[in-house]
């Protein structure tokens, strides 16, 4: 066969994957199962990316996503226990506009996007190949050349990501006991004690109910 | 590759970096009352970083890193106002952070690596580099956001801030990948002078989600529905800083992303930026009437202000953009004192964001009554006070572009803007303070000191505005 | 033969997926996460695809950049996530309305 | 120039609120004497302005002239012609009165009260000398602030919806006056307004840039339909704030016709010269009516004082009209001139007269008319004065009030008999609802006890209100010198009506 | 030697000394200090002007005309205040100063008792003064001064006492009613302006030839002559100071003033201010036959009209009233028949007999102890000699009885109106002549009623009420004799009055009525004697001789006067003459009619009335004229402001603009509110409609 074609009906095939995939993630009731479709889309696309000779880039994203942020979510999913959710009323009633906004936007995208002359364009020869490198080293030229302030800066963010997320995570455990010398001092003694005022136990006036003594005599 | 001179140019964003990374450790190791150090050094990192913006200037606009990096005089204004306002910043939340047990030593680094963002993203050259500088500040910011661990306003406002945020930064991209394959570059300099685009509905395809990008940053309808409730929700401390440095940076994002990169196509935003206006100036103004958290209200007031400043940005001309620059600084240092107020009066299990809470303030703490009612009247445009004068001119660049209804849209929604800025005045001076309460600011000295001369600053600057916006124009190349 | 139309046409769907997964969810907030991952991914595409097509390597060095910043963005995202079931006991969308007006 | 007169009489009363408000509330009586201080001194300065001004010529003089805004080419620019002078000496004589006026009366808060008044008086000054438009807009702004304060704190029970609908009520005129303004700058690169009175402009732009100013001043003056924040601005606010907003406020609506509809939009003033006239007429008769029905003095008051404003827009449109379709330059002047002493006089009388309900009020807390009767049999000095006042606001020659009224209707005459007709139709409706008011609370038998037991005026009322007197008639008796001193430039201002742009 | 200024402000200012004086300083200088103060300064006054109509009169002076002072220059107009005196002027001021001191002095003995006393003398020297400006005045702004000036102090003359409703009532009303007339007078002024370019009487009357073919289209293309609509417009103002039908509801109410504030202003002096005012300007006049014939009718009218309400009043002050009108519409209709010498002579004769009229009601009133009510009087002859017998002066002189002052004025006047052909003299004289029956019918009921017949009081001692209740009678007699209610226009006064009073029983006193003591006396007898002889002597030059000189302009085809002037041979022929006319015949029947009925038979008195019953009933009611004028204007007008102020103000522009576009917007902003729901999924939903919209937008532009 034309190896063009076969490219063509792989990148269907995985295009078609992707597709699914990212619908089951918006639509599964159950968080696992949505977290597994987008590992699934992923991989379809880095299938892609490879029809493309993108190889780095694909590999890079299963093992940074598939490998490293999905398993993250799935580990936060499992962790806070969440439930299969109900399907809610709501979802329901708004799927149909949620279906023509997505649908008229997909349609000003591509109305605007001009995928007719776009068709014109053919896949050429891959650039790295042509200046005689693999992909990776394409890439990595211009990575620590032209884009060095923009990879310090992506350190930072990671940095950020670090420091944020441990700040944000990083408590101590409410069942351990510890002394807190502000709260001592801080305490005022109506929060401890409290007087409360009865009335003095008097006989009532009137006759009671001999059927009932044992309410008396609780507290 | 780079050399010695682009880490010159860079110097005060590396100073920062270390700087943060310092604080980050001398968090981990200080204990107790040592931990003070920790603000001051945090001020003075600040400033001396001010320091080094200005110092450092060259005379002319120089970039760096392959373009990557440019420092010029419209990057060191906004720098330069970035950095002081994120000290007065710090200045007035001491007490507050204190009072409710957050961690200062991760709220000073995040807020440095975020204020580096800033400068990134102010200074950028290159589509990667907003989108990396945006990307540090609006990180830092969601961390920020949530950082009041055991508020749940507070982690409502942060997720809700992530997801819209990082839904504006994907179309963002969306709209930077498209303008990537109309122009084959990710320099800005080269987009803006890309000739015959292969593709021009790509390329305008691509404003319109940067568009998206620059409206959501800076809180423009209808991408402003995170700011009232990130407002409302964030620790004080933290929306201030949402509502000052990062209104400077947005001013600069949209700066670098509409002019320097896509300049040639101002005829298409600026008609998109009147709309937005004109959304931002409606419902920012209407729907402030109706609220009864100051710190809500500040949030859609600061809508209507974004769309005074979109005002400015439509005239998409170097004395517009002076203007929208002016107006941004002017808007930053009020909402500043604003916000300083709010932390001032704000106690241990106090929040004072009611607007309520300034019942008969005039009469318990008669000062700060004054401060706040020069800072609303600021806010609503009123002369001789600074808000009044950044009106002016994104008033002018508007009737300057053509724009005269834009104008009088704007002139509109300010009359009823001056509604819900008169209510704070009222609530302060004609109510009598609520029986049983203790209203009464208690700050600190520096607080005190610092917020009374930012408010005072109002005033003054609303006399002698004529440097400052001199040197806005200065710095979009308008020689007086 | 494939063609750029093909990529962009694919990143386009997959970003209206992604946007629909954002506003007709009305369930967690894990999803909206995830679709914003999808969003990132359909961005991707139209770079990689650009690159490819044009014969630069600025677009696959951007799509680094998307990785890395979404890898952080996950980690503080899913810690707020975290926070917000702490303080909540919930990460229904269609709870966490306690500020609106 | 070396002379800074002028800065003088707008700064110092400004900067001298702040030793006011350091005196703080616990010494009142320290804030009383600085203020008072401060405000003879401005008077001062002010008759030291009238000595230096020369009437002759009738030019802007006393002029300062600062770069203020370089880049964006706004002065600091101050001068004067005769009206600014005489308004300038109406409104630091004014101050001094209200400041004792208020003595005793404002017991809370009286240096916050003292040291707004002082601002008030500043900026004020202020609008009536700037000579750029944005730095008189800045001042005809600025202004609202004190006394948005002044009405908001120590006004009545309905105070926070009257101070707020005065705010805003002003606030929605001057805006689209910025507007204008603005839109003038863009086009002539220049806030100056004698620059801007040279600016050609097209027919439409001046149509629009017309209703811009008209909203502006017509809310302020006020004019009907836009007059409605004024009664409840007056009912609501203390007496001073009152006295301030009739005596002095009002007069920059009819001053900014002057600086700026007039020389700035010539032709399309006179195309809806009739507008304004038709609506000045309105106001002296609907609005008479208007004040007939009022139950409440200071309503009542109020309401007057619209329709006697009305006068001060009809004599400026008048001249319009005159000199324009009538080629009658002589009549102009008479009306221009009428208009100025009207808004001079009117200051005085409604000054006054809210001076004197003031005086009522503290004695009994209540403005209602039926509350009162009889007060003449208590308080025969007040009496006095209040049938004077009256008897001026209801234009009794001799008095003030009549002097502009007289010159406008005679002015109006000669445009169009109609128009003075309806004028004159004042000189009816204007004594019967005074008089009416008068009749209801001074004639009679003591009402009620309460009436019974109010005490004749003290001293420095007698003060406040012999000096409104004086004023009210030696202006009555003698208006040369007022006329005099604004003549010149009166005849400046009708010369530039004939002048077309289009 | 000419007239010299200084003679002439002093003159003008002497008055208004006195009443700064007595009225600053009344507790300081104390009664007897007032009034010598004022009658000081009345008096010089009045010596002064004597001295000036002498010089004028012999000859020795020139008319005067100078500015003293300029009141403004606007432009190239130039307005002064100064004096123009001729012997129009100079006769005014004799008038004007002469009553005023007698007047002066009357008082003392009439407000002996009454707590303000000092404020009185203080208010009428005012009134001298503001009187003396508005006669000597040399421009119209001046006039325009004195004539509301002399507004002003009848104002607050008439409620001088002001505790009494019904006169702060009729104060009120008469200050209104005046500023009606005002109203014209003033537009009048701006007329001579428009079309002769000055406010000084000299030029303007110089220069009123240029009226002659000037116009002014006022209503629809109908082009009005220049003269007329000054005239018209000016007269206005004369009717409202004249009281000239309908203007002339104010002057029986301003009886609830002081009686000698009666005399004074509303008689002799202030009402003649439109006659004066007139003759003045007649120069102007002359120019305009249609003002003149609108002038001759009104003035018709109230001659007659007002006159025959006069015969059924009971309140002796209220007879005089109009009877006042009555006389003044005699003058106006010789003004109107450009009679202005004939005017202005009556105005004289009348001011005498008059002044004396209302003094001598007064002393009764005293002698009354403040009872006017007619009904209640009777058979005062004998305790009240001299005011009897000068009553009957003036009343005589009051009908036209030869020899007497009236009866020369008056008999010229009908004369006048009997040789003018100007249109609507026919009716004129017909009203004229009626009005002679009238007047003296009315003038001798007064006298019988009064002081002849059975006395209508008793006298019952102290009743522990003192002199306090001073004038309530003539309404409350009114109510509770004939049960009559709206006696008064404001009849609810009255009877809130009456509750409070009741314990005062009508025709009781406690004193027996006594002569007025001589401060009264004298001032009656000194008017008696001009009211006797002013006519017989002054006849002759005043209203043949030509002895305003150029004061009064005639044209020479209006000259009726000169044709009169032919057949006068002397007065005493004129007298004599005046016997056989038929105005003294018709004087002679009211005069037997009054007889008969009031004194011979007073029973006759109730069943004429009970005969004509609705003819009385007019007559009581006024025409209805103040109900009409109460309905429309007053309480119309305060209907109407209601009206304006909810409708207009409150409803419409409050209401809907303000309130209404406030209320939109905080209705809109409670809807928007709702858009920020909190929920994720709506803030992305709207992120995403924008970017669809901004896309869309985009778009359909790129394909258009």
């Amino acid at each position: 066969m034309n190896p063009q074609l076969i490219q063509l009906i792989m990148f269907y095939a995985f295009g078609a994957v992707a597709v699914g995939a990212a619908l089951a993630v918006i639509t599964l009731r159950n968080s696992v199962h949505a977290v597994l479709s987008l590992v699934l889309t992923f991989f379809s696309v880095a299938c892609i990316w490879l029809l493309a000779e993108a190889e780095f880039l694909a590999i890079a994203l299963i093992v940074v996503y598939v490998g490293a942020v999905m398993v993250l979510f799935l580990f936060v999913v499992m962790m806070l226990d969440i439930k299969m959710e109900q399907v809610r009323e709501g979802f329901a009633r708004y799927l149909p506009v949620g279906i023509i906004v997505a649908l008229v936007m997909l349609a000003e995208m591509i109305g605007m996007i001009g995928v007719r002359a776009m068709g014109l364009h053919v896949m050429g020869e891959d650039p790295a190949a042509a200046a005689g490198l693999s992909n990776t080293a394409w890439l990595g030229h211009a990575l620590y050349t032209q884009f060095l302030l923009p990879f310090e800066i992506a350190a930072i963010i990671l940095t950020v990501g670090i420091v944020a997320a441990v700040a944000l995570t990083l408590r101590h455990r409410g069942g351990v006991r510890h002394q807190s010398a502000a709260e001592q001092v801080a305490v005022d003694p109506r929060t401890r004690m409290r007087i409360v005022k009865m009335a003095s136990e008097t006989m009532p006036t009137e006759t009671v109910p001999p059927v009932a003594p044992s309410q008396e005599t609780s507290p | 590759m780079p050399t010695f001179n682009d880490f010159l140019i860079l110097l005060p964003e590396a100073y920062l970096t270390v700087a943060a990374c310092v604080i980050l450790l001398m968090d981990a190791f200080l204990k107790g009352g040592q931990r003070v150090a920790i603000h001051w050094l945090s001020i003075i990192v600040l400033l001396v970083g001010a320091w080094l913006v200005i110092d450092g200037q060259p005379a002319t606009a120089v970039s760096g890193f392959s373009g990557m990096f440019i420092r010029d005089p419209v990057a060191e204004i906004l720098k330069v106002f970035s950095l002081l306002t994120t000290a007065l910043m710090f200045i007035y939340s001491r007490g507050y952070l204190r009072d409710r047990n957050i961690n200062e030593g991760e709220y000073y680094a995040l807020t440095l690596f975020a204020v580096i963002g800033i400068m990134v993203l102010v200074s950028a050259g290159s589509l990667v580099t907003v989108y990396l500088g945006l990307e540090l500040l609006t990180l830092s910011s969601y961390a920020l956001v949530a950082l009041n661990r055991d508020s749940k306003l507070s982690s409502e406002a942060a997720i809700k801030y992530f997801v819209l945020g990082a839904l504006a930064s994907g179309m963002l991209l969306y709209g930077m990948s498209m303008i990537y394959g109309a122009t084959h570059s990710l320099d800005l300099a080269t987009i803006l002078h890309v000739q015959n685009v292969e593709w021009r509905n790509l390329m305008l395809f691509g404003v319109v989600f940067a568009i998206v990008g620059i409206g959501f940053k800076l809180g423009a309808a209808p991408f402003h529905m995170w700011i009232p409730d990130v407002y409302q929700g964030a620790p004080t401390a933290v929306t201030i800083f949402i509502g000052t440095a990062q209104k400077i940076a947005a001013f600069g994002m949209a700066y670098r992303l509409l002019d320097s990169g896509l300049g040639a196509y101002a005829h298409e935003w600026r008609m998109m930026l009147a709309v937005l206006a004109v959304l931002s100036l409606a419902i920012g103004n209407l729907l402030a009437i109706v609220q009864t958290n100051l710190k809500r209200l500040l949030a859609y007031s600061t809508i209507s202000h974004m769309g005074f400043l979109l005002l400015g940005l439509v005239e998409a001309n170097p004395a517009g953009y002076s203007a929208a620059m002016f107006y941004a600084i002017s808007y930053a240092l009020t909402s500043a004192a604003a916000f300083g107020i709010i932390l001032a009066m704000s106690r241990a299990g106090f929040e004072c964001e009611e607007i309520d809470d300034f019942k008969g303030l005039n009469q318990r703490s008669p000062w700060f009554a004054f401060l706040m009612m020069l800072v609303m009247f600021s806010l609503a445009g009123v002369p001789p006070l600074f808000g009044f004068f950044g009106k002016l001119l994104v008033l002018q660049s508007a009737i300057d572009a053509g724009f005269l209804w834009l104008a009088v849209v704007g002139a509109v929604f300010a009359i009823i803007g001056l509604y819900y800025y008169l209510r704070v005045v009222k609530v302060m001076y004609f109510d009598a303070p609520v029986e049983g309460t203790d209203v009464r600011a208690q700050p600190d000295m520096p607080l005190r000191f610092v917020l009374s001369l930012n408010a005072l600053a109002l005033l003054a600057l609303g006399i002698a505005w004529g440097p400052l916006f001199a040197w806005c124009q200065r710095a979009f190349g308008i020689t007086a | 033969m494939i063609t750029l139309a093909h990529f962009i046409v694919l990143g386009a769907v997959l970003f209206c997926i992604a946007v629909a997964g954002v506003f007709i969810n009305r369930k967690n907030v894990i999803v909206l996460l995830m679709a914003i991952e999808l969003m990132l991914l359909a961005v991707n595409i139209n770079f990689v695809a650009f690159s490819r097509f044009l014969g630069d390597v600025q677009g696959q060095v951007f799509v680094f950049f998307i990785l890395t910043v979404a890898a952080a963005e996950s980690a503080i995202g899913l810690a707020i996530l975290t926070l917000l079931f702490r303080n909540r006991s919930t990460i229904n969308v269609a709870e966490i309305d306690s500020m609106k007006g | 120039m070396s002379n800074h007169l002028l800065s003088l009489l707008i700064w110092l009363p400004i900067l001298g609120a702040v030793p006011v408000l350091l005196a703080g509330g616990q010494r009142p009586n320290a804030a009383r004497w600085i203020s008072l201080l401060v405000a003879v001194a401005t008077f001062a300065a002010s008759l030291a302005l009238v000595h230096v001004y020369d009437p002759s010529t009738g030019t802007m003089q006393v002029g300062e002239n600062l770069n203020w805004i370089a880049s964006v080419g706004i002065h600091y620019s101050l001068a004067v012609d005769g009206i600014s002078v005489a308004l300038i000496a109406l409104t630091s004589f004014t101050t001094i009165l209200v400041i004792v006026g208020a003595w005793e009366v404002i017991a809370v808060r009286t240096h916050q009260y003292m040291a707004a008044m002082l601002v008030l008086e500043g900026l004020m000054v202020g609008v009536f000398c700037a000579t750029d438009a944005l730095l008189f807009y800045v001042f005809f702004e600025a202004m609202l602030i004190p006394m948005f304060i002044i009405i908001g704190i120590w006004g009545g029970p309905r105070r926070v919806y009257a101070t707020l609908k005065f705010f805003i009520y002003t606030f929605f005129g001057s805006i689209f006056m910025l507007v204008g303004l603005i839109y003038l700058y863009s086009k002539a690169h220049t806030f100056d307004i004698a620059t801007l009175a040279h600016l050609p402009l097209s027919m439409t732009e001046q149509s629009w840039l017309f209703f811009a100013f008209l909203l502006g001043f017509a809310i302020k003056v006020p004019m009907v339909p836009v007059h409605t924040w004024l009664p409840d601005a007056h009912v609501e606010a203390p007496t001073g704030g009152s006295v301030v907003l009739a005596a002095v406020m009002l007069k920059i609506g009819g001053y900014g016709f002057l600086r700026f509809s007039l020389p700035i939009v010539p032709d399309a003033s006179e195309h809806f010269a009739p507008l304004v006239i038709v609506l000045s007429l309105i106001a002296v008769v609907y609005i008479g009516y208007v004040a007939l029905a009022q139950e409440d003095m200071k309503k009542l008051v109020a309401y007057s004082s619209i329709a006697h404003m009305g006068f001060v827009t009809l004599g400026i449109f008048i001249a319009f009209m005159l000199v324009r379709e009538h080629n009658n330059v002589q009549a102009a002047h008479l009306g221009m001139q009428g208009a100025m002493i009207q808004m001079i006089s009117h200051g005085f009388i409604s000054g006054a007269m809210f001076t004197c309900i003031g005086v009522l009020y503290d004695r009994m807390h209540t403005r209602q008319i039926k509350d009162y009767g009889g007060v003449i049999n208590v308080m025969p000095w007040f009496g006095l004065f209040y049938v004077l006042f009256a008897m001026a606001n209801s234009g009794l020659p001799g008095t003030s009030g009549f002097v502009g009224e007289f010159m406008v209707i005679l002015a109006a005459f000669q445009a169009n008999p109609w128009i003075a007709l309806f004028a004159a139709f004042t000189l009816i409706i204007g004594a019967a609802y005074t008089l009416w008011m008068v009749k209801r609370v001074l004639w009679g038998e003591v009402t009620n006890h309460h009436v019974a037991e109010m005490k004749d005026i003290n001293a420095r009322e007698t003060f406040v209100l012999a000096a409104f007197a004086a004023a009210v008639l030696l202006f009555g008796i003698w208006p040369q010198p007022l006329v005099h001193l604004m003549d010149a430039s009166v005849g400046q201002l009708v010369q530039k009506l004939a002048y077309s742009k289009v | 030697m000419d007239l010299s200024l200084s003679v002439l402000i002093t003159i003008a200012l002497a008055p208004l000394v006195g009443a700064l004086l007595a009225g600053l300083f009344g507790r300081v200088i104390g009664r007897v200090g007032s009034h010598c103060v004022t009658i000081l300064g009345v008096g010089i006054a009045c010596a002064l002007s004597i001295h000036v109509l002498w010089q004028l009169v012999s000859g020795d002076a020139k008319n005067f005309n100078q500015d003293v002072y300029t009141w403004f220059q606007a432009g190239n107009l130039h307005v002064s205040v100064g004096f123009m005196v001729d012997r129009l002027t100079a006769m005014m001021m004799v008038v004007v100063t002469f009553v005023s001191l007698l007047v002066h002095v009357y008082t003392i003995g009439y407000m002996a008792d009454d707590p303000g006393y000092q404020r009185f003398f203080s208010y009428i020297s005012l009134f001298t003064f503001s009187m003396l400006m508005l006669v000597m005045s040399n421009n119209f702004m001046q006039l325009f001064f004195g004539w509301e000036a002399v507004g002003l102090v009848s104002y607050l003359l008439i409620g001088f006492w002001y505790k009494k409703p019904t006169a702060i009532y009729a104060n009120l009303k008469a200050f209104v009613v005046n500023r009606v007339g005002d109203f014209g007078f003033l537009l009048g002024i701006a007329a001579v302006l428009y079309f002769l370019n000055t406010l000084d009487y000299a030029t303007a009357f110089d220069s009123a030839g240029a009226l002659t073919g000037r116009a002014i289209t006022v209503v629809g293309g109908h082009a009005w002559p220049a003269a007329t609509v000054i005239g018209v417009l000016l007269f206005i103002g004369a009717m409202g100071k004249s009281a000239q039908v309908p203007l002339h509801v104010w002057l029986p109410d301003s009886m609830e003033g002081p009686t000698p504030i009666s005399a004074l202003i509303h008689a002799a002096t202030m009402v003649t201010a439109g006659i004066f005012m007139v003759a003045r300007m007649s120069p102007l006049f002359e120019m305009s036959e249609g003002a003149l014939s609108f002038i001759l009718v009104i003035g018709a009218t109230t001659a007659l009209f007002t006159g025959l309400i006069g015969i059924v009043q009971n309140d002796i002050k209220r007879v005089i009233a109009y009877s006042t009108l009555s006389q003044l519409g005699y003058m106006t209709v010789a003004l109107g028949v450009s009679a202005y010498s004939g005017a202005v002579f009556h105005l004289m004769t009348h001011a005498f007999f008059k002044a004396l009229l209302f003094l001598g009601a007064g002393s009764v009133i005293i002698g009354m102890h403040h009872e006017q009510d007619m009904r209640y009087m009777g058979g005062l002859r004998k305790y009240m000699p001299v005011t009897w017998i000068t009553m009957w002066i003036g009343s005589l002189a009051l009908a036209g009885t030869p020899f007497f002052a009236g009866f020369y004025s008056k008999d010229a006047i009908i004369e006048a109106v009997g040789e003018s052909h100007r249109w609507g003299a026919g009716y004129a004289y017909f009203c004229v002549m009626a009005g002679v029956f009238v007047t003296s019918l009315y003038s001798f009921r007064l006298l019988y009623m009064t002081f002849h017949g059975a006395e209508r009081f008793t006298v019952v001692g102290h009743h522990g009420h003192g002199h306090a209740a001073h004038g309530h009678a003539a309404v409350v007699g009114g109510q509770s004799i004939h049960s009559d209610p709206g006696h008064d226009a404001h009849g609810h006064d009255a009877a809130d009055e009456h509750k409070e009073d009741s314990h005062h029983t009508p025709g009781e006193l406690e004193h027996a009525p006594s002569e007025s003591p001589w401060v009264v006396t004298v001032p009656l007898i000194l008017l008696a004697i001009p009211s006797l002889l002013i006519g017989f002597f002054t006849v002759g030059p005043m209203l043949y001789g030509g002895w305003f000189g150029k004061a009064i302009h005639v044209e020479e085809q209006n000259n009726v006067l000169g044709e009169l002037a032919r057949d006068f041979h002397g007065a005493t022929a004129a007298a004599l003459h005046g016997f056989i006319q038929l105005p003294f015949l018709l004087a002679l029947a009211g005069f037997i009619v009054a007889t008969v009925i009031y004194l011979f038979k007073p029973a006759l008195a109730d069943s004429i009335k009970r005969a004509l019953h609705p003819i009385w009933r007019v007559l009581d009611k006024k025409y209805w004229v103040d109900e009409v004028y109460f309905a429309i204007f007053a309480k119309g007008g305060v209907k109407l402001g209601r009206a304006f102020w909810r409708g207009g103000d409150a409803a419409v522009i409050d209401g809907v603009l303000i309130d209404g576009s406030a209320s939109l917007v905080e209705r809109i902003a409670s809807g928007g509110r709702r858009l920020q729901s909190g929920f994720l999924y709506h803030y992305a939903f709207a992120m995403i409609l924008g970017l669809i919209l901004l896309l869309g937008g985009y778009w359909l532009v790129g394909q258009g």
